[in-house]
């Protein structure tokens, strides 16, 4: 089973002590090679030599890998192992010590957390972070007004903007509750859904937010094997519309049934990268992480 | 600007304000430990305080003295003073359980909003300090010169009078003792546990509804000791005296780390002793502007106080 | 039989309410506007009407105070129970109005020989500067947690109260006179004159219906579901595109707005202000009513504000026995409010998502 | 329906009247209105009990001292048509809020207290003012210190309440170099640890602290400043003018207080009254109860001499001088107190806790 | 039996987590618990332990009804849970952390003689006795959790999930240590998600769904049963 490592306060704070919105210190590295070569298919998101360090512990180090437009790409590894941080790490939430995260070309670090949503990427959490008291159709409004441009005025006199995008938002995220499959749930206080039902909002308000990348974090957590087989279904059909998907999961007949390719970490490090089935036999990802069956050990 | 003003007078303005706050302090108490427990603020024990102003005062009255005696001998000022802190500890004691049972248990019970704690502590204290102000007319009360201020010793130009030294050491040995009960006992760990932890502690067998009383109880008793040492040192009280002090206190709480009692220590002393600079400097009606000037600057740079919070941690 | 299991569930006003017609919802809405707008002659109405006004103080000005009390209630409901901002120092803003007011027109001020205007002329200009204020004390406090910014923000107000007591400039206790009133006149009379409130407390809620059709618009919108979202959970809003620093300044601009507003009214009215009217006690006042009301719904900000101007005001002239109870009406306010409170944690008229969240919390409660 | 029967009932024998009293009764400022309305209370009574029924009725209303609560309590007032006169406000604050409305009723008004100098300059006609303003008592404090206490270094200090705050300016101002340091304090009820002003009087030197303010605060500063060793005099106004100091700070610290009143020695006037007030409300009399009695009687013997509508009461008021027991009272265009009968003594608490006539002060 | 829950329903809010439970756990015996996420295992150790209100049912300990007990006391009555999450003291050291495990005795001596045991248990948490909990790596504070559960000298040990978090050699550690403790006389209720382990140890187990108690039977039967192989047993 997974460790879920939680995001303690404590953690949050100090990582918002550090300024988010210091200069991006720039590698000067567009020039060189690309690490990970990518046969000719259009490079979304490039994580170059990204180091993070939270004291003594490196959470990250000097990991390198990028993602193609339009695929399934999974990031897999022992618990501890740094998945979750990189996820941080993309999104704005942590800064990473050195190295730089591209995405469309453009470096993401030291972006507000709603600047780099607002480019592109979205997320869910790996212990789902909903706002509880608002109704399931809120939470994933929340998520569609990332690209609404009502303002207080306009709000306030009920200007046509107001109307028009109140309009869409509203259509658009029934829309995607009906696609994650909990429309009848719209109007229900997120709080009291059940965890499945939470976790496919989550992929709703994620994708509300119009993502070309969307980044999953352990969602077949809390899935029977039933469920984990209609969120095979669900990932494929969101890549089918067009957005690239990043996932984290420890469920390995889920990560080798729909990904493309597959980034492995260990202690913050990249240890093997390739199609499931080239990382499947890699003998250094056996040991580190798939292991001999536990009950022959 | 007056600077002289502060240079000619830095060394009694120091001694008079590390009195000061070492009072606030031992007041500031109460809400940090109530905060690093229950996370609330307990509005009500700014009345809790008041409470022990009053009570000390009455059971010396009951000695026939009063602000028109005269000093004690030795012997006297010992024994009233041991009777004015056990008496006020006990009032305020008992006030703060009150409050407790009262205005928080039942709000607890329905496991209600933390708003809802912040607004019924207003109504309690509102209650307690109005009741107070109306039984006695909302006139002042003087203290009994219980302890005829001498001065002890003099260094360079400033004398430390006995009433400070006592209040100032009283305030180190009260903080010293609750560190080493925090720490240190059984029912101390039980502390520190319901605050780290409350459904972690309740699973080791502590019951949390007796750890919460021991709490308020703990505060109250600190209270106590500093509504003794407030009516000495200020000489008179009155219904209203909690409030004005309680914001002194609640923000020295802020300052140095709520829910951390070392920084309930540090941030009184330090307020205490800023406000007759302040006052010093720019003129007494700026004492107060000063201590929440000083609070903003340094919550902006540490946002969680000088020592940082939780009173599981006090001892990092 | 399913009408009324329906009824059953979503029971109340509220929940009749809520079932009629739209033509039917207007007709309720029209009747209680024109019945707030007579309160005024409440007096007349026979027997019930004497249990209602207030005596000792004027009861078209015990409205008045009521409708400025309400006023400031409705901002804090913005920053404290939209946004979810503690804030204990609310009258900060409501100073701010009043000395933005006396400033530009009150022949004691400084700026008389240069400003001197009319009451209107100054409105906006106090209100900006409210908002202003508003910016000011929202910037640095951003980063600050619930206590913290609790104190922060009785800080703020404390060190305004300090500021306008011990400043030449802002007169202190001296304070400043012959605000004048608001404009306008009737059959050659000035509308607003010094013995009748009336007018004022119909222009005060002339002013309350806007600031309530202004939140709502705001509140059913993007801004209120960033608001709520910030107060639920900053970071993930942050993640899911909210700006919250924006809103969050907002929320402050909007509270400090509505509370200025509260100012300006007051001292078109009082015709004087000076330093001791803008005490701490009172934001703590205002912000126990906004929750014992219910915090985060309007009606209950509405309800919990003109309670606490109105509860003291109408204890004036009541004995029980010998004694005037007018002189505990604090102590009994204070009973009061621990009363409700603890009756009703949620508030008299909580949101709907309060008062659900509080039905679930209860029953979570471990065994004592 | 008050209105109209009031007429009738009112005709016969100037009965059926009433006269209010307007000020704090409750709240933090109480005790300065109550001793005032005790006074005003005790007049009527008398009136009455002279006439054998009660002729004028007493009309209280609790403006808490407030001026944000003033006006709502000055409308209500000013709706009772049979009230023909009002002692009060006592206060200024309250007084610029409250004052606008009955000028604009035409009801009368002559305030004990109030002693803002600016009240007079308004332009209303119905203010009347039954003592000295500021401009009088502080040039008298001030005259005490240089002449009778003689002190050569003086603090002066003040709680930066309108009162306290003029009243203090002044006194600076007339003593000129005599003042070696000056320091202001928070107002009555927030402040209650005044060590830095202690230890600024301390090491300044000086023999005498004036301070402008309430004696709520004065009792507290006096009794640190004996607890620091300071053995000086402090001098203040009549706000400082009760026995509530020397409750606070012990009648030990308080002997040989000074407080200036521009008012006449009470027990100078002879007559009853602080044998009347002590037996009725079974207290002293407090600072301005004896002021109060003069105002309500001046009311009474208008009354009595056919000003039954407030008009004519005021137009009497302008014509009036009236001898009580704590002045004489004429009062001027404006409504001050004519200039001429202008006294202040300087009272100084003894053993008793309470202040005594000391001198009458001579301002040259 | 030393524990009986008869009919036992526990709701979140609106969340009905158990619908209705019924179990029984003998004296010395080991039973497992296995589910999927979400099942309502947490949920059924909770109510045992008292963290939670049951909105119906009975819970029986020793004979006695404890249902509407206070947590605290059911620990005196000699049930002592090993949270979901591990509940560790983040301020406290790790001796602290053990001495409060036990809270309610009064003997030094014994207290003191458990201590040792539990270091001899895990000879790393005596490496960190002066550490506090909060810093101590995810497989530590596992092995913390269940050091500080044995401190209560308990009747019945509730396990949740003891070997999460724990690498595959540590694992192995953890159920020997459970099958020791046991044989020391102490009964184990056992919540596990690494159901192949947990079953291959337990004397008896059941099988929750969504709230409900699906299965039940020896270990071996279930580990047998090929519903549970496919849902729970599948591969890794
Ligand atoms: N804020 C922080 N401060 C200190 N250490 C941290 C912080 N956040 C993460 N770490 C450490 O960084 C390492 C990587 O953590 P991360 O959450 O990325 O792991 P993960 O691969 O997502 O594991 P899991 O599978 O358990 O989710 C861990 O050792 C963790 O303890
Ligand atoms: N604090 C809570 N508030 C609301 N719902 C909760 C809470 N805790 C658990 N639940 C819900 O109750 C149900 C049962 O949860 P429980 O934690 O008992 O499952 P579990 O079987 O222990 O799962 P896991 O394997 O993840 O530990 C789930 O639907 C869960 O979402
Ligand atoms: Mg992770
Ligand atoms: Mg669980």
């Amino acid at each position: 089973m997974s460790e879920p490592h939680q995001e303690t306060p404590e953690e949050l704070d100090r990582a918002n002590a550090r300024p988010v919105d210091e200069p991006a210190p720039t590698g000067g590295k567009l020039d060189e090679p690309n690490p990970s070569p990518v046969r000719g298919e259009e490079v979304l998101l490039e994580v170059d030599h990204v180091t993070l360090r939270f004291g003594g512990v490196v959470a990250l180090n000097d990991v390198s890998f990028s993602l193609r437009k339009g695929e399934i790409f999974g990031l897999i590894g022992p618990n501890g192992a740094g998945k979750t941080t990189c996820f941080n790490a993309m999104t704005g939430v942590y800064r990473p010590t050195s190295g730089t995260i591209r995405f469309q070309g453009e470096s993401v670090v030291g972006k507000k957390k709603h600047e780099i949503t607002r480019g592109g990427i979205a997320r869910t959490f790996q212990n789902v972070r909903l706002f509880p008291e608002m109704t399931a159709l809120e939470n994933v409004m929340v998520g569609a007004d990332a690209h609404h441009k009502t303002s207080v005025i306009s709000a306030l006199f009920r200007l046509p903007r107001f109307w028009q995008e109140e309009k869409s938002g509203r259509a658009r995220s029934l829309e995607l509750l009906r696609f994650v499959g909990i429309a009848h749930r719209a109007g229900d206080v997120s709080r009291n859904l059940s965890y499945g039902e939470q976790r496919r909002l989550e992929i709703a308000r994620a994708l509300a937010t119009n993502p070309t990348l969307l980044c999953l974090d352990e969602p077949a957590a809390g899935f029977n094997p039933a469920e984990k087989e209609e969120l095979l279904q669900l990932i494929r059909k969101i890549r089918d519309t067009g957005v690239t998907v990043l996932l984290i999961e420890h469920d390995m007949r889920l990560v080798m049934g729909v990904t493309d390719r597959i980034v492995v970490l260990e202690f913050g490090k990249k240890i093997a990268e390739g199609t499931p089935a080239e990382v499947r036999d890699n003998p250094a990802v056996v040991a580190a992480y798939l292991g001999v069956p536990t009950d022959a050990a | 600007m007056d600077f002289s003003g502060l240079i000619d007078n830095f060394g009694p303005l120091t001694v008079t304000g590390l009195a000061q706050g070492a009072i606030i302090a031992l007041f500031a108490l109460g809400y940090t430990l109530v905060y690093g427990v229950l996370r609330l603020i307990n509005f009500a024990h700014s009345e809790v305080f008041l409470m022990g102003t009053y009570a000390c005062l009455i059971v010396w009255g009951f000695f026939g003295l009063d602000q028109n005696s005269a000093a004690p001998s030795v012997g006297g000022m010992l024994l009233y003073l041991v009777i004015g802190l056990v008496v006020a500890i006990i009032a305020s004691g008992v006030t703060a359980l009150a409050v407790e049972v009262v205005a928080y248990r039942p709000l607890r019970r329905r496991n209600a909003p933390p708003l809802a704690f912040l607004i019924t502590a207003i109504g309690a204290s509102l209650f307690i300090s109005e009741l107070t102000g109306v039984l006695t007319h909302r006139n002042q009360r003087g203290v009994p010169p219980i302890i005829q201020a001498k001065p002890l010793f003099t260094i360079g130009d400033t004398t430390v009078t006995n009433l400070q030294l006592l209040i100032i050491v009283l305030a180190l040995v009260m903080m010293f003792v609750l560190d080493r009960f925090i720490n240190g006992s059984r029912l101390g760990r039980g502390i520190r546990a319901v605050s780290q932890n409350p459904d972690s502690a309740a699973l080791m067998g502590v019951n949390k509804s007796r750890v919460i009383a021991l709490v308020f109880l703990l505060g109250g008793l600190m209270a106590g000791i500093a509504a003794v040492m407030y009516d000495l040192k200020i000489g008179v009280t009155r219904y209203d005296a909690g409030f004005l002090l309680g914001i002194d206190a609640f923000a020295a709480a802020v300052l140095g780390g709520i829910g951390n009692l070392r920084g309930a220590l540090l941030g009184g002393l330090l307020l205490g002793v800023l406000q007759n600079y302040a006052a010093g400097l720019f003129g007494s009606q700026w004492l107060h502007a000063a201590s929440f000037v000083l609070l903003v600057v340094i919550l902006l740079f540490r946002p969680t106080g000088l020592l940082g919070e939780s009173l599981g941690r006090a001892r990092a | 039989m399913s009408e009324k299991a329906s009824f059953r569930s979503n029971g109340g006003v509220r929940g009749w309410y809520g079932r009629q017609p739209a033509w039917v919802q207007w007709i309720v809405i029209a009747i209680a506007l024109v019945l707030a707008f007579l309160l005024p002659y409440a007096g007349d109405i026979p027997l019930i009407g004497p249990q209602i006004v207030t005596e000792g103080i004027d009861w078209p000005s015990a409205l008045f105070n009521m409708s400025y009390y309400v006023l400031l209630a409705l901002g804090l409901n913005v920053v404290v129970g939209y946004a979810g901002l503690l804030d204990l120092g609310y009258v900060g803003f409501f100073a701010v109005g009043a000395y933005g007011t006396a400033l530009l027109t009150s022949p004691d001020s400084v700026l008389y020989a240069d400003t001197g205007w009319k009451w209107l002329m100054a409105v906006p200009v106090a209100l900006a500067l409210t908002m202003v204020a508003g910016l000011i004390l929202g910037w640095p406090t951003l980063r600050l947690r619930g206590d913290y910014l609790a104190i922060v923000t009785l800080g703020f107000a404390e060190i305004i109260r300090i500021f306008a007591t011990s400043t030449t400039t802002l007169r202190g206790d001296r304070g400043f006179a012959s605000i004048p009133h608001p404009p306008g006149t009737w059959n050659g009379e000035p509308i607003f004159g010094v013995t009748d409130a009336v007018p004022y407390f119909w222009l005060g809620l002339v002013v309350i219906i806007l600031v309530i059709l202004g939140v709502r618009n705001l509140d059913r919108s993007r801004v209120g579901r960033s608001w709520l979202a910030i107060r639920e959970d900053e970071e993930a809003a942050e993640i899911m595109g909210v700006r919250t620093i924006k809103y969050k300044l907002w929320a402050f601009a909007i509270g400090a707005f509505i509370g200025g507003l509260g100012g300006v009214l007051f001292a078109g009215e009082q015709g004087f202000i000076n330093s001791q009217t803008f005490v701490l006690q009172f934001s703590i006042l205002v912000l126990a009513g906004v929750v014992m009301g219910g915090s985060g719904n309007m009606a209950g900000a509405i309800l919990g504000g003109a309670l606490i101007s109105y509860i003291p005001d109408r204890l004036r002239g009541i004995s029980l026995g010998d004694t005037d109870l007018y002189e505990y009406r604090f102590a009994l306010f204070g009973l009061v409010i621990i009363i409700i409170m603890v009756l009703r944690p949620q508030g008299l008229i909580p949101s709907r998502r309060r008062a659900m969240e509080l039905k679930d919390r209860e029953k979570e409660v471990a065994p004592q | 329906n008050s209105g109209s029967s009031s007429d009738d009932t009112a005709s016969e024998g100037n009965c059926g009247y009433k006269l209010a009293f307007f000020g704090a009764l409750t709240g933090s400022a109480a005790n300065l209105g109550v001793n005032i309305e005790q006074g005003f209370e005790l007049a009527i009574d008398q009136y009455n009990k002279a006439k054998g029924s009660t002729c004028i009725e007493v009309a209280k209303f609790d403006s808490q001292g407030e001026a944000s609560v003033a006006p709502g309590v000055a409308r209500s007032l000013v709706a009772d048509k049979k009230i023909l006169g009002i002692v009060g406000p006592p206060f200024s604050g309250e007084s610029e809020a409250a004052d606008p409305i009955f000028e604009s009723a035409g009801i009368p008004t002559i305030t004990p207290s109030a002693t803002r100098v600016s009240l007079a300059s308004k332009g209303w006609k119905v203010f009347h003012r039954a003592v000295a303003n500021d401009d009088a008592q502080g040039p008298a404090a001030a005259a005490y210190i240089k002449d009778n206490l003689k002190a050569q270094k003086v603090f002066v200090a003040d709680d930066q309440s309108a009162y306290g705050a003029g009243l203090a300016d002044v006194v600076k101002s007339t003593l000129g170099s005599l003042v070696v340091q000056s320091d202001k304090t928070e107002g009555d009820g927030k402040q209650a640890d005044f060590s830095a002003l202690v230890q600024k009087v301390s090491s300044s030197g000086a023999t005498a602290l004036f301070y402008g303010g309430y004696y709520t605060n004065a009792g507290i500063i006096r009794k640190q400043l004996t607890a620091a060793g300071w053995k000086g005099t402090l001098v203040g106004g009549d706000g400082m003018k009760d026995p509530g100091l020397s409750k606070a700070s012990g009648v030990a610290a308080a002997v040989g207080t000074i407080v200036t009143c521009p008012c006449s020695p009470p027990e100078a006037a002879g007559g009853t009254f602080v044998n009347d007030y002590k037996a009725k409300w079974n207290q002293d009399a407090g600072t301005y109860s004896d002021v109060a009695f003069d105002a309500a009687n001046i009311f009474l013997q208008g009354i009595d001499a056919g000003n039954n509508t407030p008009q004519k009461l005021n137009d009497y008021l302008k014509t009036v001088n009236y001898k009580g027991i704590a002045n004489t009272y004429k009062f001027t265009e404006t409504g001050e107190l004519d200039p001429s009968l202008i006294k202040v003594w300087a009272f100084k608490f003894d053993n008793s806790g309470d202040s005594k006539a000391d001198v009458e002060i001579k301002t040259s | 039996m030393l524990l009986e829950i008869d009919n036992v329903t526990l709701a979140y809010g609106r969340i009905q987590a158990l619908h209705g439970i019924s179990l029984t756990v003998g004296e010395g015996e080991v039973v497992a618990l296995i589910g999927a996420n979400g099942a309502g295992k947490s949920t059924t150790m909770r109510a045992i332990s008292g963290l939670r209100p049951v909105s119906q049912g009975t819970i029986k300990f020793d004979g006695q009804d404890i249902t509407k007990l206070r947590a605290d006391l059911r620990v005196i009555r000699g049930v002592s849970q090993s949270p979901e999450g591990r509940g560790i003291f983040p301020g406290m050291t790790v001796r602290e952390n053990l001495e409060m495990g036990a809270y309610t005795r009064r003997n030094r001596t014994e207290i003191n003689e458990d201590l040792q045991r539990a270091f001899t248990l895990f000879p790393r948490l005596k490496e960190r006795e002066k550490q506090t909990g909060g810093t101590l790596s995810g497989g530590e504070q596992q092995m913390l959790a269940v050091g500080r559960a044995l401190m209560s000298r308990p009747k019945l040990l509730l396990l949740d999930e003891p070997s999460m978090g724990l690498a595959p050699m540590l694992i192995q550690q953890i159920f020997d240590i459970i099958v020791e403790i046991n044989q020391q006389g102490t009964t184990v209720l056992l919540v596990e998600q690494n159901a192949q382990q947990a079953l291959s140890r337990a004397h008896r187990a059941y099988v929750l769904e969504t709230g409900r108690i699906v299965k039940e039977g020896t270990g071996r039967e279930l580990l047998n049963d090929p519903a549970v192989k496919d849902a729970y047993l599948g591969v890794a």
